[in-house]
């Protein structure tokens, strides 16, 4: 009750506001574009070639105004806005008019969520124990080698990677397809060809974060473990004559994921705004494509509704991480 | 009224922590209704002892300043402490009470040359501003504790030793001329033979700068030789005050013993004889209502479990303890 | 008989930072010998070198410490080696079964995240093969010898106050039996009370186990409560070991006549006088004795060669021109 | 300053390394002045030309000097990242020195502002305000832009780190010998937080550079100055990978790689010569 | 053999590519709201629905589609008569009539936010029918191309079968999943992450009008499918896995290189399709000083070496066009060529010693060529020098544009660079889309520098709101589309050229009326009387083309923007499975399959056998 109280009510209070503001920020600064959702509805049916009468667009305007809910002051539109989120509906999406929000992004997201993450955390996982092992045995010659490695993949741009796992391996050597999240004519029941079609589509995208992730997370943990080996609880353990393989996993590992796991909620949450150059790089389809032609469409309920759930995503898993914190820290109280 | 301003006089005073650890929130009483005083005009070396974890730090830094207590009155010179604001009181209340503390090798920010604190202790509080006004000033500070300026200028916390630093430290602390220093463990960093003349050097301040010390400390045996008084503290309460030949020699309340007791003579005669009992969990005892040491005393009657203990005044010795309340 | 041979022992931290190379002669030129059912004290101010010498005697030789020559042998009827020649992996066998140690301070050697019993498993684990229940019984049984409650085995380290957690380091030292424990300041930091406690604990171990403890300390009123030798340590080098009440009652070298003669006693006012100066940086220790510049007898012999240690009389050893006044520089073994 | 220099280059490798290539990468950069071609120009040169003695670069499927155009790229992609991380690390130290020395309720806030931003999904943000600013996303507005983005985690890592300095007994020795809050933080603190400063400023200029190549590949930066995700824009859309014109899309490439690793280097070996441990050894020792 | 699906075969297939990119919305196939494209590109608006008339730019025509002939107008155009096709049918088997014209015109007229919502209801006073295939359109106010809503010239109005959607609720909202068609394809499969569509022939495809027009089209399949950037649709061309696409040049080039059964739309250089009906070029903002003064514009247009700028640009693969109407063979028939003599002697005036300045240059095309036989590349013979690289263009005359500048009060700083009257320096953004294969986005960055090179300081913004800056007038000069396209198969410039109209012209700030033409701000008196001409004009009267001629007379004199190359487009056809694609040598149709004419194509195409 007290720990309710004193520790996760004001906790909760703060990833509300902290929402808040995110959510309000996300209101306004697409308002302050020069886009407006309406003209640029115009813009793609004429730049299409299509004919509108130029007496009609005036009128046209007005309907289109109404039909998307853009009439009223900035703080009317604010206040609709809570109402509806409130209720779970991010309002009809403009370019794609009057489909919902929701249903757009429902269609996107399972892909995304699931190979980001599964991807992040492989790469979290993979990256760590690496990276421990790296930073413990760093005077064995394989160490050097990872590290050589990981030094060499990360500062490679991401979209440099992916084109070139893809060229590789979808195109000099056709063992992966190209494109999409499935094979053509795939039935969507529940089956083994099925599981494994998607598998097969998913692993380019999937190696490609990895690598990355992987050499990004494993950077970091070797220079924590490199602080961490000359701690004395380690020191005793070795003088202990403890194992060197219960040294790396319980006492360099174990402490080293420690600050690693903040980092982890924080990529968690992310996946919820998708991975937008990997989606672009081997057409899979995902939440980040979609937020992106929602920017560039003015598609404002669409965008918000992307961004606003990422920021929920990101915001819950710093919370859920700083609840269960201790549990894989002993030491922190809820203080 | 009438009455004479004491130097510092402490009084109810009361400091609770609370942590809130896991889903259990527990609330430790550090300091638990503490009252004592130092006479003004006379100076002295007070020592407080007691168990680690007893709330002697804690007290000290109530003293400083440094944190709130719960409730209770701190009166320096008649000044109550916790009203002290602004910069210019809290600069005079600086001035007058300096401690010196515990690691010499964490007084100083290793980063930087120790002079640079007596340098900056001497111009902010104004006692110099010319070059070499304050290097004498600096100096004079140095020579009361026995190192000269030269020694020292320049250098690094890591090109001393832990005796040199504690002097430094000490040094640093009577620039301005203090009435009161508050030494926590100030010697149980430094090796044996340093730790004596450090307690020769408090000794040597008392007698002719006049300046009045609490020593905070566990080793009995230095307490013995340098201090005048000496409260004796278990979980937040001072069971036992009064001069220092009294109740080193003659203890009077259970724990005062058993701690005495502790004390390894250095001597191979001496030797322990009989076995203590070790408490294993030790936040129990903050929660009893009764004497807090009934627990572990040997001599535990029912009552002790029940009420807690006052002060009993006994051959110019205070004790709190059941055993003489009759 | 001797089941520990120290000869001419020369372990030095050579560390070079930036160019700048350093060594510092944390153990230099050490004999000793110790025999069994001994507990054995050395005394010495705080940096003389000490701990290197246990973490040395272990084995544990991580640069920058190196050793620059000596010999350490165990001779334990059944295993008779040279700790310093072992590989990694023989020395590891050897550690607790054979040699355990107590580190010098226990709040931050327990792995902050583990539960005590984890570390109880994986220290043992590491050097026999228990049966599922056998090591957990095996624990449990040894805890409440030594007086601690078997809750500590489900608690993490900061749950547990500092007398506590040194408690739990001696039981990991003393569990398996071994032949040697090596104590390096297992008290300080430590409430009087609490000191007593573990130092009694110590003592009841020695007794029952009839093993050797070698107990490094600087607080004298310990080593005249538990050694029966004691060796007294000054800049790297031992400069005087006898009988406890021998060192007590008839220090011999300069520097042990101060040490023991600052010593307040409870009961006694009288002025102490002690030892001028500060201790010399071991990286840069003047020539000659190195208490030289603190002495009082000085002597011009002094500020050129360094005694040797040698023997007084029966087990009194000293080494100072004072005392040995007749110069022997013979071999020792 | 130039006998430090002179002391790490000797003394350890990976500033050698770091500084070496450093070196190297300014000195393209400063090369770019006396550059023969304009980079905004096409068809100076022939095009998809492989190198040669000529172009030692080889050319682009554009017809500019893949050496020259590399050099404005090094130039621009540093100079953007120097103010990012400038812009950032002032935030940064600001508010990681304030919320962790004053603590309360202005703690408090600045945090709370500082979770938002952490927050905020970044890409689509600046996707969002690099169409605010109308595309006119030169090299100082970006920079600026990242700048203002890139400080919320290191202004935490800051104030943790002031948190715990704040317990050390020398604050209470400091605030004792007179000293005010600013010069508590600036003389006692700074010295402490310096190696955490300069790691993180490589990393964000490195995170810089990064955010620039995303945004350029994206095509939202200003395409016709040259940086090393401009180039890799143009290569990358030029069919480079595709049409076997490797030393066009290589060269960006590779250098990001020599930059990162260099910056790294530089970053580690550089805390490490600040690191108050090894500087301590080094105060002892030169003293002795 | 190869299977695109489980009982797909490859070679019963053609794989096309979707230019519009992943089909957000997958399972929707209402295309009648507005401004909303659920893949109208992806097999909608080519193999499903069918418009009254089409336009085919290729040989300049408009089909009749579902209407059997061209529309009826009554004298004063109030009234208009539409006789359709007999014997259509919807593929669920009902047959198609005057009653789904009239339900979906209804229909759209009576739900605001479903096309031509507005218009319907700005001229439709009463729709009717006589007969089955008679559908009779009263006007509220006269409107002589009120047709050409129904005219398919990529978006028209589409027909709904009303036996479907008289069902539904709310028109809106309806996904029209699965969808019947009235083409010669029926959906058969979609991918729900939007990458493809699968659509197979009908089996009564000779109850569709591309049937009865051209007979049964070829693939039993077509693959709708997006592979993503230029990159990867190469790399799919080049494994034979994509039969048609539009690429960018390099990514053709390297389509080229590696699959030697691929063909653009030329066989040699320059391969792109230069009978795309667009123009493209540079618009200037005419409401920003100093582009709206015409001494500027022309001088902007001087300082520019065409040849230069599409060496730049597309390496000299484009046709040069100097009038605001696309260089496509229509075009150059009804315009460009019987302009030629007035071309040649129009004159700016200003004087070159002592002579009238003409501007227009018919050697352009002949650089061009010598630029490209530079290059390395095959040139085309002199003959046909003009149909690939255009008429001509503008002179190169930086002199003369100097003169014109300093006429003006410009003067040139001691740097060289070019200050404006008031003495500040000229300072031109020029901005454009992101898309760098885009040949807006290529003018952009060529342009620039040839007024670089001219001493004016240009900047080129990308930007992802091009578009919007277009719309409020805020830029100076822009690469969009630098008019309103023609129809294309049709030489009525109406459309063209409304856009200049005075009345629609917008302030800075406020949104223009359309995008192409309208953005430039700038009007003509004498235009707007040409404009008011055409309006009474009949849509069939041979009178248009010479009001065109009068009108594009004015647009040269007053350069609004400035001209430069018909889009040249660049489409990779693969011919492993696929052959007899409407190429340059054998232009049957229009070449795109992404445009409504792509089933015109179909049945055309021949199978090459392979497996
Ligand atoms: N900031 C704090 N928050 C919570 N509890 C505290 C805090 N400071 C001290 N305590 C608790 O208050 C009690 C008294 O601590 P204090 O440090 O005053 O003891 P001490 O007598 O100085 O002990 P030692 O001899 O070990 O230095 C201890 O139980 C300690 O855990
Ligand atoms: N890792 C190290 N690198 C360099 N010098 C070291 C290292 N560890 C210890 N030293 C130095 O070696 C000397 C001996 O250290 P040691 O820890 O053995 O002393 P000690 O006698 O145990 O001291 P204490 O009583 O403080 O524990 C000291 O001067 C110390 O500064
Ligand atoms: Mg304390
Ligand atoms: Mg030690």
């Amino acid at each position: 009750m007290t720990f309710f109280k004193r520790y996760l009510l004001p906790r909760i209070i703060q990833y509300l506001v902290v929402i808040f503001i995110g959510t309000t920020v996300v209101f306004v600064v697409p308002r302050l574009m020069p886009t407006d959702p309406i003209q640029q509805t115009i813009e793609r049916v004429t730049m299409q070639g299509t004919y509108i009468d130029p007496d009609a667009v005036e009128e046209l305007k007005e309907t289109l105004k109404e039909l998307y809910g853009l009439k009223g002051t900035l703080f009317e539109q604010y206040a609709i806005f809570w109402k509806r989120l409130f209720r779970g509906d991010f309002g009809p999406s403009f370019a794609q008019f009057p489909t919902p929000v929701m249903e757009l992004i429902s269609i996107s997201l399972p892909w995304t969520t699931i190979l980001l993450l599964l991807t992040t955390l492989l790469s979290w996982v993979i990256g760590n124990i690496l990276g421990g092992l790296a930073g413990y045995f760093s005077h064995y010659r394989w160490a050097r080698i990872l590290e050589g490695i990981a030094m060499f993949i990360r500062p490679i741009p991401y979209y440099i990677v992916a084109l070139g796992l893809l060229i590789l391996f979808a195109f000099i050597f056709p063992i992966f397809p190209v494109v999409g999240g499935a094979s053509i004519g795939s039935e969507f029941k529940l089956s083994w060809n099925l599981i494994i079609d998607i598998i097969e589509h998913a692993f380019l995208p999937a190696l490609s974060l990895i690598i990355v992730g992987t050499s990004t997370w494993f950077i970091t943990m070797r220079l924590i473990v490199s602080n961490i080996v000359t701690e004395d609880y380690v020191s005793y353990a070795q003088s202990g004559g403890v194992s060197n393989k219960e040294i790396v996993f319980h006492y360099v590992i174990r402490n080293g994921l420690l600050p690693q796991i903040t980092g982890l909620a924080l990529s968690l949450g992310q996946i919820f705004s998708g991975a937008l150059i990997t989606e672009q790089v081997f057409s899979y389809p995902g939440i980040g494509t979609l937020l992106y032609r929602s920017i560039s469409t003015g598609d404002y309920n669409l965008m918000m509704g992307i961004t606003i759930l990422s920021i929920i995503g990101i915001a819950t898993g710093v919370l859920i991480i700083d609840i269960v914190y201790p549990l894989f820290d002993p030491r922190i109280r809820y203080e | 009224m009438g009455q004479e301003i004491k130097l510092l006089d402490i009084k109810n005073l009361v400091k609770v922590f609370t942590i809130g650890s896991g889903f259990v929130k527990s609330r430790i009483t550090a300091v638990d209704n503490v009252s004592f005083d130092l006479e003004s005009g006379r100076s002295e070396i007070f020592t407080l002892a007691g168990e680690s974890g007893s709330g002697k730090t804690t007290l000290a830094r109530i003293i400083l300043g440094f944190i709130e207590p719960t409730s209770g009155k701190i009166l320096y010179k008649g000044k109550n402490i916790t009203e002290i604001k602004g910069r210019k009181e809290e600069m005079w209340f600086m001035r007058e009470v300096q401690p010196i503390f515990q690691n010499p090798f964490e007084t100083f920010n290793p980063l930087k040359k120790v002079d640079s604190y007596l340098y900056e202790t001497v111009v902010n509080y104004g006692i110099a501003n010319k070059r070499e006004d304050i290097n004498s000033a600096i100096d004079e500070a140095l020579n009361l504790v026995g190192i000269s300026f030269q020694e020292i200028q320049g250098r690094y916390p890591h090109e001393f030793s832990g005796g040199q630093l504690q002097r430094i430290s000490i040094a640093r602390a009577l620039i301005t001329k203090p009435s009161l220093l508050i030494a926590d463990e100030p010697v149980s960093m430094v090796d044996a033979s340093l730790k004596m003349s450090i307690c020769n050097l408090f000794k040597d301040l008392k007698e002719k700068q006049k300046v009045n010390v609490i020593y905070i400390t566990h080793d009995l045996a230095t307490s013995y030789y340098v201090s005048d008084r000496i409260a004796i503290m278990f979980r937040g309460t001072i069971v036992e005050i009064g001069p220092v030949e009294k109740i080193l020699i003659d203890p009077k309340h259970p724990y005062t013993k058993i701690l005495r007791d502790s004390v390894p003579e250095p001597d191979p005669e001496k030797r322990w004889k009989e076995k203590i009992k070790l408490s294993s969990f030790e936040e129990r005892e903050f929660l009893s209502i009764g004497c807090k040491f009934a627990d572990r005393c040997p001599y535990v009657m029912d009552i002790c479990k029940k009420e807690a203990p006052n002060d009993i005044i006994l051959d110019g010795v205070t004790v709190k303890c059941h055993l003489y309340s009759s | 008989m001797s089941v520990l041979k120290v000869k001419d022992l020369k372990s030095y931290y050579i560390s070079e930072v930036f160019g700048i190379k350093r060594t510092v002669r944390a153990v230099d030129g050490v004999y000793m010998e110790i025999n069994r059912d001994e507990v054995f004290g050395i005394a010495g101010e705080s940096g003389c070198g000490k701990s290197t010498l246990i973490k040395t005697l272990l084995g544990m030789i991580k640069p920058p410490l190196t050793i620059v020559d000596g010999e350490i042998y165990y001779d334990f009827g059944d295993k008779k080696f040279n700790i310093l020649s072992l590989n990694p992996d023989e020395s590891r066998k050897i550690r607790w079964e054979y040699i355990s140690y107590i580190p010098q301070s226990s709040m931050s050697v327990l792995n902050p995240v583990r539960r005590i019993r984890d570390t109880f498993k994986s220290f043992l684990g590491a050097h026999k093969k228990f049966e599922k229940d056998e090591l957990e019984g095996l624990v449990k049984e040894h805890l409440s010898a030594l007086g601690l409650p078997t809750e500590v085995l489900n608690a993490y380290p900061h749950q547990l106050s500092g007398g506590m957690r040194q408690r739990v380091t001696i039981a990991l030292a003393s569990i398996l039996k071994p032949k040697v424990i090596l104590a390096d300041e297992p008290s300080t930091a430590l409430d009087v009370v609490v000191q007593r406690g573990v130092i009694q604990l110590l003592r009841n171990i020695q007794e029952e186990q009839k093993n050797i403890i070698i107990i490094v300390t600087h607080d004298m009123g310990i080593h005249a409560n538990i050694c029966d030798r004691i060796a007294i340590m000054y800049a790297g080098k031992i400069i005087e070991e006898a009988r406890t009440d021998e060192i007590f009652k008839h220090p011999l070298h300069p520097y042990t006549t101060y040490l023991i003669g600052s010593l307040p006693k409870i009961g006694d006012k009288s002025y102490r006088v002690s030892a001028p100066g500060s201790p010399p940086p071991l990286s840069n220790l003047p020539n000659g004795c190195s208490f030289h510049p603190r002495c009082p007898y000085v002597m011009e012999k002094c500020k050129k060669e360094f005694p040797s240690l040698l023997n007084v009389e029966d087990e009194h050893r000293v080494a100072c021109f004072l005392v040995n006044k007749e110069d022997d520089n013979g071999a020792r073994d | 300053m130039f006998s430090t220099i002179k002391t790490l280059f000797k003394y350890n490798k990976k500033f050698a390394f770091g500084f070496t290539v450093i070196s190297i990468l300014v000195f393209l950069a400063i090369l770019s002045f006396f550059s023969p071609y304009d980079p905004k120009v096409w068809n100076l040169t022939p095009r998809d030309l492989p190198p040669s003695i000529q172009h030692p670069l080889g050319t682009t499927s554009m017809g500019q000097d893949v050496f020259w155009l590399a050099t404005y790229a090094i130039k621009n992609s540093l100079f953007l990242s120097i103010i990012s991380m400038f812009i950032s690390r002032i935030i940064a130290i600001a508010v990681g020195l304030v919320a962790g020395y004053k603590g309360g309720s202005l703690d408090r806030i600045l945090m709370t502002l500082n979770d938002s931003f952490v927050i905020i999904p970044l890409l689509p943000i600046l996707i969002l305000i690099a169409s605010v600013l109308k595309g006119g996303l030169n090299i100082v507005n970006l920079g600026i832009l990242l700048g203002f983005f890139g400080w919320a985690w290191d202004a935490r890592v800051i104030r943790s780190q002031i948190l715990s300095l704040r317990e050390r007994e020398f604050t209470y020795t400091a605030r004792l010998s007179g000293m005010k809050t600013s010069s508590i933080i600036l003389k006692e603190y700074l010295p402490f937080i310096v190696p955490l400063i300069m790691a993180t400023a490589m990393n964000n200029m490195l995170w810089a550079i990064g955010m620039e190549v995303t945004l350029a590949i994206l095509g939202l930066s200003s395409l016709e100055i040259p940086t090393l995700g401009t180039m890799i824009h143009w290569s990358v859309n030029s069919q480079s990978l595709l049409l076997g014109i490797w030393w066009w899309i290589l060269t960006p490439v590779i250098i990001c790689i020599f930059l990162f690793i260099s910056l790294y280097m530089l970053s580690v070996s550089i805390s490490e010569f600040l690191d108050p441990r090894s500087r301590l050894k080094r105060i002892e020792v030169m003293k002795e | 053999f190869t299977q695109v699906a489980p009982q797909i075969p490859r070679n019963e297939t053609i794989i096309v590519d979707i230019l519009g990119g992943r089909v957000v919305n997958p399972k929707r196939f209402n295309s009648w709201v507005i401004g909303v494209s659920s893949g109208t590109d992806s097999g909608i608006q080519q193999l499903m629905l069918e418009p009254l008339w089409c336009v085919e730019y290729a040989k300049g025509r408009v089909l009749n589609v579902l209407a059997k002939e061209p529309p009826i107008y009554n004298k004063d155009f109030t009234q208009m008569t539409v006789k359709l096709r007999e014997g259509i049918y919807w593929s669920d088997g009902v047959e198609f009539t005057a009653d789904d014209v009239i339900f979906t015109v209804e229909t759209l007229k009576n739900k605001p936010g479903m096309s031509y919502n507005t218009e319907f209801n700005m001229y439709v006073d009463k729709i009717s029918k006589t007969g089955k295939y008679t559908v009779i359109f009263d006007l509220k106010q006269p409107n002589s191309r009120f047709h050409t809503y129904f005219l398919d010239r990529w978006g028209a109005c589409r027909f709904m079968p009303k036996h479907i959607f008289e069902k539904v609720e709310d028109p809106l909202k309806f996904d029209f999943y699965p969808p019947i068609s009235l083409g010669p394809y029926v959906l058969k499969d979609v991918d729900p992450a939007g990458y493809w569509r699968l659509w197979e022939r009908r089996k009564d495809w000779n109850r569709t009008a591309v049937g009865k027009m051209y007979g049964m089209p070829k693939p039993k399949y077509v693959l709708f499918i997006y592979y993503g950037a230029p990159e990867k649709k190469a790399m799919a061309q080049i494994k034979h896995e994509l039969d048609m696409c539009d690429l960018t040049m390099e990514s053709f080039r390297a389509v080229l290189q590696q699959n030697q059964y691929a063909r653009g739309y030329r066989k040699d250089f320059p391969w792109v399709v230069n009978i795309d009906p667009c123009i493209t070029g540079i618009t200037l903002n005419n409401a920003v000083s100093p582009f709206n003064i015409k001494d500027v514009r022309w001088a902007l247009t001087l300082a520019i070496d065409i040849v230069d700028t599409i060496g730049i640009a597309f390496d000299g693969a484009a046709t040069m066009g100097a009038l605001l109407i696309p260089p496509t063979p229509a075009y150059l028939r009804w315009y460009y060529r019987p302009m030629e003599t007035w071309l040649k002697n129009f004159a700016l005036d200003i004087e070159v010693d002592g002579k009238p300045f003409k501007p227009y240059d018919t050697n352009a095309p002949y650089r061009l060529a010598e630029y490209c036989k530079k290059r390395g590349y095959t040139v085309p013979p002199e003959s046909q020098i003009k149909n690939v690289f255009g008429y001509g263009w503008w002179k190169y005359a930086p002199e003369v544009a100097t003169k014109l500048l300093e006429r003006q009060g410009f003067k040139k700083g001691a740097d060289g660079k070019w200050l404006l009257p008031d003495g500040k320096p000229w300072k031109i953004t020029i901005t454009t889309g992101t898309n760098p294969a885009h040949p807006q986005y290529r003018n952009g960055f060529a342009v620039a520098q040839q007024w670089r090179k001219f001493g004016i300081d240009v900047e080129v913004k990308t930007s992802e709101t091009a578009g919007t800056e277009g719309t409020y007038g805020k830029y100076e000069a822009i690469t969009t589309w630098p008019a309103q396209e023609p129809w294309g198969g049709h030489p009525d410039l109406y459309r063209t050229f409304s856009a200049w109209r005075s009345k629609y012209v917008k302030p800075v700030g406020e949104a223009a009326i359309g995008a192409a033409g309208y953005i430039s701000r700038w009007s003509d008196k004498k235009l707007d009387g040409i404009i008011d001409d055409m309006e009474k004009t009949a849509w069939d009267d041979p009178n248009l083309t010479k009001l065109g001629i009068e009108g594009l007379k004015i647009l040269v004199e007053e350069m609004p923007s400035i001209p430069t190359f018909g889009y040249p487009g660049v489409v990779g056809w693969d011919e492993y499975y696929w052959t007899n694609y409407p190429g340059a040598e054998n232009s049957y149709q229009q070449p795109y399959h992404h445009w409504p004419n792509f089933k015109f194509m179909l049945p055309y195409l021949k199978s090459t056998g392979r497996k």
